[in-house]
C-alpha cells in the first residue's frame, strides 16, 4: 500500500489554477523528487499535503486514512512533516530550543504537572537528549545554544530539517533544501538526505531547484508545470523528456 | 548606457546574494540575464532600480550616478521596471494602472497618445479598460505590467520573468511584443529563467550563477553552450 | 542533575526569603510605614499583573488589551465572596481567579482566532464591555462601586501571591506545553507544523494569564475599601501593557523590575499625576522605536549558581 | 414612531461625525495598516484648536474651522514622520504600542497644558430648531450633515479622480510597485496623514459647536467607535467609513433612547467583536487570504 497518495487533488486561488488534478503516489521509503520551474504550483502541493491550506478539490490519503481536512498539526502526529522553503525557524530561541519544541508530539505530561514542575524532570532531560542526538546527526551539536537566527542559511536550513525529524515522521517533505547553500554544503544535504532516509526509515518528498541534487538522489521524478504533471519517471527518463527541457528551457521565439 | 560595476548585495545576516557583479548594457540593445532559481537575477534589477542597496559597487545609468537614489528618482532618470509576479495594482483599473504608470508625466497630450499606443500593442487591455485589474488573467497582468512601465516613458525598460506562469502561446506573444519595443527605439535589459526563449530574442547575455556572472558572450553563441543547459538541468 | 538544580535555585530562594524577611522585620519595627507599605503592596499586584500579562502578550504572542477587565471579574468575585457570603480569604482568591479564567476562556475562545492588531482591539472591546456590565450590575454598586471594609489584603497574601505568580508561570515557560506557547509567538504555522495545537495552547495561555489577573484583582480589592468599574477601564489595561513592554515582552524578570520602577515612579510623581502620564507616553514612543524589545527583551536575570561542593578550578557562573 | 424618527436623525448626525473620524482611520490603515490610536485624540486636539481660534482670536466659523483642519493636518504629519516613519518595516504590534503612546501623549500634554476643566465652547451657529410635526431638527445638526457630507465627497473625489488619490491607492495597494511608478512613497503616506488628520480636526470642531463643551480626554470614546465604524464598514475602504459611522451613530441613538444610555458604549464594541468574528473583512470589504 502507498504511504502517501493523492487522488486528483487541485487548488483554485481567485480564479488562478496553481495545481489541478495531481495524482502522486509515494511508496515506504521512497525518495521522490517534485520540480518544474518557478510558479509551477509546487509549494501549493506541500501546503495542501501539510493541511496549511484545504484543496478545493480532492483528497489525501496517507498511511491509509483521508488526511484531506485535517488541520496542520494533527497531519503531524500522524507522522508528516515539512521545512518551508522561505525558513520558518523560531528565530530568537536557541537551534536546540528549536528541535525540543518540535518533539511535542511526544510530550505525555499534563497540564498541572508543568505547572507544578512534578515528575518532569526525566522527561525533560529525555527531550533534551534525543534533540542533541538529533543535532549531533545533523553536524548541529555545536550550535545548539545559538541562537536560530543567527546561524548562516545553510545551517538554518538544517536546522528546518531537525526539527522536521523531531516529530519522528514516516514522510518528510522538504522544500527547496539547498536553497542559498554554497555547492559544497549541497554535496553534504545530499549524503544528509541519503542517510536519513536510510537510518531513521522514512520517506522523503522534495522540491529543488538545485538539478545536481535532484537528479543526484532521487529515484523517481515528477514534473509540475502550469499546476498539472507534465512528467514523471528516473531521473533519465525524465532529463531526456522533451515537455520537461521544453518547460525549463522555453522554446525559441522564431 | 547602463554600467553596474563590482556590485555586492546582502540580505539580512550575512546572506551574500550578489558578488562583484558587474554588466553593461547599450543604447538600443536586449540584454538578457539568464540562471536557474536564486542565482541573483532579480536581485540585480531591484539594486538598479533602487528597492534594493547594494553594500559596495556602482550603478551609471547615462553618465548619472544612480547607486543611492531613490526608487522614484530612477524611474525619473528614465529607468523602468515591470516586477517579477508582475505586481499591478490589482484594485485600480486597468485605465487607472496605465495612468499611474505616466505618474511623473505632466505632458497630457502625449500621455493620452502613448496610452494609446499602449492599446494597439495590447488590444485586449484596450478592451478591458474599466475593469479592476485583478480581473485579468495571467498573461493579461503581464501585458498590463509593460505597458503600464512604457507609460513612464523609459530609456531603459527591465523586464523581471515575464513568461513566469504564463502559458507557451502567451509567453511567445509577450516576447514577440518586447521585441517590437526594442525595435521602436526602448533599450532593454531582461531577466529570464525561460533561457532558450530569451536568448532568441537578445542580443547578449549573461549567466549567473549563485550571484556573480559565469558567462557572457553574444546570445547567439550562449545558445549553443552546454553551460547554459547545465545551469538549469544539472550536469 | 539533581545536584545542579539545587545549585542553581538556591539563590533565588535566598533571594526570595530575603526579601521577605527583611521587608517583613522592617515593617515590624515600624521603619517603614504604613504608606510605604501600601506601595510594597501595590508594587507586588502590578508584577501579578505585569506577569500574566507578559505570559499572554509576550510569550505567546497573542496581544490583549483587556487585561483590567479580568482583574476585574476577579476584583467583583472577591468583594461579592467576602462581603456577600463571608468566604475565607484563600478561598476568595482561589474563586476570584478561577473566575477570572472562565471569562478568559469565554472571552479567548472566539478571540483568538484573530490576529495581531485585530486580536487587541478585540480583547479592547470585551473589557470595555465587562465595564460597562458592571456599571449596569446594582447588585455590586453600579457606577459607584462596590465597598470592601474587610481589609484582607496584607504584604504576606501579596507576597506569596507574587512568589506564586512567578514561579507557575515560570515552571509553565520551562515545561514542553511553555515551550509550544513561545513556538507559537515565534512562527505559528510552523509551531502547527510541529504538531502543536495552536487554538488549545494560545487559549491555555490565555486562561493562565487571566486567572492571576482575577487573583491581582482579589489582592486589589481587599486592599484599596472599594472597588468601581472605573478603575478597571481601558487605562489600567494600558498601565499594565506599560509594566510589560518597559521591562521586555518575553521577560518576566523584565516584568518585575518594570512593574518596581514604574509603581515607584508613580509615587514620586503623584503630586503631578499628567506629568506622570507624559512621561510614560515618551517611554512607550522611544523604547518602540530604539529598543523595542523593551528593558531586557525576551532574556531573563541569571543569579550565579551557588556552588554547595568546592571543587578544585571550578568557576562560579552563570550556565 | 416620532420618537424613533427623532433618534435617526440625532443618529445619523452623531453618526456623520464618526464617519469623518473613521475615514482617517481608515485612509491610514489602508497606507500602513496601523490602528492609528492616537487619531481620536488629533480630533481632540481640533476641537481645541478650533477653541482657541474662536475665543482668543476671535475668528467666525470658517476660518476657524479652516484653522482647526490645517492645524489637525500639520500634527498627523508631525506624528507620522516622528513615531511611525521609523517603524515602518517593524511588526505591526510595536506600530500599536507606538500609537498607543502617542495617543496618551497628546491627552496628557492637553491636560498639562490646559487642565483637565471642560470647556464651554463658543455658540459659532444659530441655535434655531425646525420642528417638523414633533420632529426636531436644530440648524446645528443640519449644518454637521451638510458638512460632513461635502467633506466626504470632497474626499471621495480626491482619491477617485485626482492624480494625489491614484497614488494614494497605489501606494496602499503595493508600495513597492508604487515606487517602481516614481511615486513617492513617503510624501504620499504623509499627505494620507495629512488628509485624515485634517477631516479629524474638522470633526473635532464639529463636536464642540454641538455640545458645548470639549475637554482633552474626549478624543478617546468617539476614537474608538469611529475606529469600530471603520471595522464595520470594511477597514481601508473610503465609502465603507462612512457607512460604518452612519451605522454605528443611529445604533448608539437608538440603544441610548430604547435601552439604556449607560449601554452606548458596549453597543459599539459588541458590533466591533460580532463583525470581527462573523466578517472581519467589514460589511464592504473582500477576504484575503494568508500566504503560508
Amino acid at each position: 500500500m502507498a504511504l502517501l497518495s493523492t487522488e486528483s487533488l487541485s487548488m483554485t486561488f481567485g480564479g488562478l489554477r496553481a495545481v489541478s488534478n495531481l495524482s502522486l503516489q509515494l511508496e515506504m521509503n521512497d525518495l521522490q523528487g517534485l520540480i518544474g520551474p518557478n510558479g509551477a504550483g509546487k509549494t501549493t502541493v506541500f501546503n495542501m499535503l501539510s493541511g496549511m491550506i484545504k484543496p478545493t478539490t480532492g483528497k489525501v490519503i496517507f498511511d491509509g486514512e483521508d488526511i484531506t481536512n485535517l488541520p496542520a498539526h494533527q497531519i503531524t502526529q500522524r507522522g508528516m512533516a515539512r521545512t518551508f522553503q522561505n525558513i520558518r525557524l523560531f528565530g530568537s530561541l536557541t537551534v536546540l530550543e528549536n528541535v525540543k519544541i518540535a518533539f511535542h508530539r511526544h510530550v505525555t505530561y499534563s497540564f498541572m504537572q508543568a505547572l507544578l514542575q512534578l515528575n518532569i524532570a526525566h522527561h525533560e532531560e529525555n527531550i533534551t537528549r534525543s534533540a542533541m542526538d538529533l543535532l549531533d546527526v545533523l553536524g548541529l551539536a555545536d550550535r545548539a545554544h545559538h541562537q536560530a537566527n543567527n546561524l548562516s542559511y545553510g545551517e538554518q536550513r538544517l536546522v528546518e530539517i531537525a526539527r522536521a525529524m523531531a516529530t519522528q515522521p514516516k514522510l518528510l517533505l522538504l522544500d527547496e533544501p539547498a536553497a542559498g547553500m554554497n555547492p559544497h554544503e549541497t554535496e553534504q544535504l545530499m549524503n544528509l538526505i541519503g542517510k536519513i532516509r536510510r537510518d531513521f526509515d522514512l520517506s522523503v518528498l522534495l522540491i529543488e531547484h538545485d538539478m545536481n541534487l535532484v537528479m543526484g538522489i532521487c529515484e523517481r521524478i515528477t514534473v509540475l508545470d502550469y499546476g498539472m504533471t507534465i512528467a514523471e519517471g528516473s531521473p533519465e527518463q525524465v532529463r531526456a523528456n522533451p515537455r520537461v527541457i521544453e518547460a525549463y528551457l522555453g522554446e525559441e521565439v522564431v | 548606457m547602463l554600467s553596474v560595476q563590482g556590485i555586492n548585495v546582502f540580505y539580512g545576516k550575512g546572506i551574500h546574494a550578489l558578488k562583484d557583479l558587474s554588466l553593461e548594457v547599450g543604447q538600443g540593445e536586449i540584454v538578457t540575464l539568464i540562471g536557474a532559481n536564486g542565482a541573483g537575477k532579480s536581485s540585480t534589477l531591484n539594486t538598479i532600480s533602487g528597492l534594493v542597496r547594494p553594500r559596495s559597487g556602482s550603478v551609471v545609468f547615462r553618465d548619472m550616478d544612480i547607486t543611492k537614489l531613490p526608487a522614484h528618482k530612477i524611474v525619473e532618470a528614465g529607468l523602468c521596471q515591470v516586477p517579477e509576479g508582475r505586481r499591478i495594482f490589482a484594485n485600480l483599473t486597468v485605465q487607472t494602472n496605465l495612468e499611474l504608470g505616466a505618474y511623473l508625466r505632466k505632458d497630457k497630450a502625449a500621455i493620452a497618445r502613448d496610452m494609446q499606443r499602449v492599446y494597439e500593442l495590447f488590444p485586449r487591455l484596450a478592451e478591458r479598460k474599466q475593469q479592476p485589474a485583478g480581473t485579468l488573467s495571467g498573461g493579461e497582468q503581464q501585458m498590463l505590467a509593460i505597458g503600464r512601465a512604457l507609460m513612464s516613458q523609459p530609456q531603459l525598460l527591465m523586464l523581471d520573468e515575464p513568461s513566469m506562469g504564463l502559458a507557451p502561446l502567451l509567453v511567445k506573444e509577450i516576447f514577440r511584443i518586447v521585441q517590437e519595443i526594442n525595435r521602436a527605439g526602448t533599450t532593454i535589459l531582461l531577466v529570464e529563467q525561460n533561457a532558450r526563449m530569451a536568448l532568441s530574442i537578445a542580443h547578449r547575455g549573461y549567466v549567473l550563477e549563485t550571484g556573480r556572472v559565469v558567462m557572457t558572450d553574444s546570445a547567439s553563441v550562449l545558445a549553443e553552450v552546454d553551460e547554459v543547459r547545465k545551469a538549469y538541468l544539472g550536469g | 542533575m539533581r545536584q545542579e538544580l539545587i545549585e542553581r535555585r538556591l539563590p533565588w530562594l535566598i533571594l526570595t526569603v530575603g526579601v521577605y524577611l527583611v521587608i517583613s522585620v522592617t515593617s515590624a519595627l515600624g521603619i517603614l510605614n504604613d504608606y510605604h507599605m501600601i506601595n510594597i503592596i501595590t508594587i507586588g499586584i502590578s508584577i501579578i499583573l505585569g506577569v500574566s500579562l507578559n505570559l499572554i502578550n509576550g510569550f505567546t504572542g497573542q496581544f490583549s488589551l483587556g487585561h483590567a477587565g479580568f482583574m476585574a471579574v476577579g476584583a467583583y468575585t472577591g468583594a461579592i465572596l467576602t462581603m456577600k457570603f463571608g468566604f475565607p480569604f484563600p478561598a476568595t482568591l482561589l474563586c476570584g481567579g478561577l473566575a477570572a479564567a472562565v471569562v478568559g476562556l469565554v472571552i479567548g475562545l472566539p478571540t483568538l482566532r484573530l490576529r495581531g492588531d485585530y486580536l487587541a482591539i478585540a480583547t479592547l472591546g470585551f473589557g470595555e464591555i465587562l465595564r460597562v456590565l458592571f456599571i449596569n450590575w446594582s447588585y455590586v454598586g453600579g457606577a459607584g462601586g462596590m465597598v470592601v471594609t474587610q481589609r484582607y489584603t496584607n504584604f504576606h497574601w501579596v507576597y506569596a501571591m507574587t512568589v506564586l505568580t512567578i514561579i507557575v508561570i515560570r515552571n509553565w515557560l520551562q515545561s514542553a506545553h511553555g515551550r509550544a506557547c513561545v513556538a507559537i509567538r515565534e512562527d505559528e504555522i510552523a509551531a502547527s507544523s510541529m504538531g502543536i495545537n495552536t487554538t488549545l495552547y494560545k487559549v491555555a495561555a490565555f486562561i493562565l494569564g487571566s486567572f492571576f489577573a482575577g487573583v491581582a484583582g482579589v489582592l486589589y480589592a481587599h486592599a484599596y475599601y472599594i472597588v468601581t468599574p472605573a478603575s478597571f477601564g481601558f487605562l489600567k489595561s494600558v498601565e499594565i501593557l506599560i509594566i510589560v513592554v518597559l521591562g521586555g515582552m518575553g521577560s518576566i524578570s523584565g516584568s518585575v523590575l518594570a512593574a518596581i520602577a514604574i509603581t515607584l515612579v508613580s509615587v514620586i510623581f503623584t503630586p503631578w499625576p499628567y506629568l506622570r502620564m507624559i512621561l510614560y507616553s515618551l517611554a512607550l514612543i522611544i523604547v518602540m522605536v530604539y529598543r523595542p524589545g523593551g528593558l531586557m527583551g525576551v532574556k531573563e536575570i541569571q543569579l550565579p549558581a551557588l556552588s554547595l561542593k568546592k571543587k578544585e578550578g571550578q568557576q562560579v557562573g552563570t550556565p | 414612531m416620532v420618537e424613533f424618527f427623532q433618534q435617526m436623525i440625532n443618529g445619523i448626525s452623531l453618526g456623520s461625525i464618526y464617519a469623518l473620524i473613521a475615514l482617517g482611520y481608515t485612509m491610514v490603515y489602508g497606507i500602513i495598516r496601523l490602528i492609528n490610536f492616537a487619531h481620536g485624540d488629533i480630533y481632540m486636539v481640533g476641537a481645541f484648536i478650533g477653541f482657541f481660534a474662536t475665543t482668543v482670536l476671535k475668528l467666525p466659523f470658517f476660518p476657524a474651522f479652516l484653522m482647526a483642519m490645517a492645524g489637525c493636518a500639520v500634527l498627523g504629519m508631525i506624528i507620522e514622520r516622528i513615531a511611525y516613519k521609523p517603524l515602518r518595516h517593524a511588526p505591526t504590534i510595536t506600530l500599536l504600542i507606538t500609537a498607543i503612546g502617542v495617543s496618551f501623549l497628546l491627552e496628557y500634554g492637553m491636560i498639562w497644558a490646559m487642565t483637565p476643566q471642560p470647556r464651554a465652547y463658543p455658540n459659532l451657529l444659530p441655535t434655531y430648531q425646525f420642528n417638523f410635526s414633533g420632529l426636531i431638527v436644530s440648524v446645528q445638526q443640519l449644518f454637521i450633515l451638510v458638512v460632513a457630507l461635502v467633506l466626504m465627497v470632497l474626499l471621495h473625489v480626491l482619491v477617485q479622480y485626482t492624480k494625489a488619490g491614484k497614488a494614494m491607492r497605489a501606494v496602499s495597494y503595493d508600495k513597492e510597485a508604487a515606487a517602481l511608478m516614481g511615486i513617492n512613497v513617503d510624501s504620499v503616506i504623509s499627505y494620507t496623514f495629512a488628509l485624515g488628520s485634517a477631516l479629524a480636526g474638522a470633526a473635532g470642531l464639529l463636536v464642540g459647536v454641538y455640545y458645548n463643551r470639549i475637554d482633552p480626554l474626549m478624543g478617546i470614546m468617539p476614537g474608538l467607535k469611529a475606529f469600530v465604524a471603520a471595522v464595520l464598514g470594511g477597514i481601508g475602504i473610503v465609502p465603507g467609513a462612512m457607512v460604518g459611522g452612519l451605522l454605528m451613530g443611529v445604533a448608539e441613538a437608538l440603544v441610548s433612547a430604547f435601552l439604556s444610555s449607560t449601554y452606548r458604549d458596549a453597543v459599539a464594541f459588541a458590533i466591533l467583536i460580532i463583525i470581527l468574528l462573523i466578517k472581519p473583512a467589514g460589511l464592504l470589504g473582500k477576504k484575503t487570504q494568508e500566504k503560508v
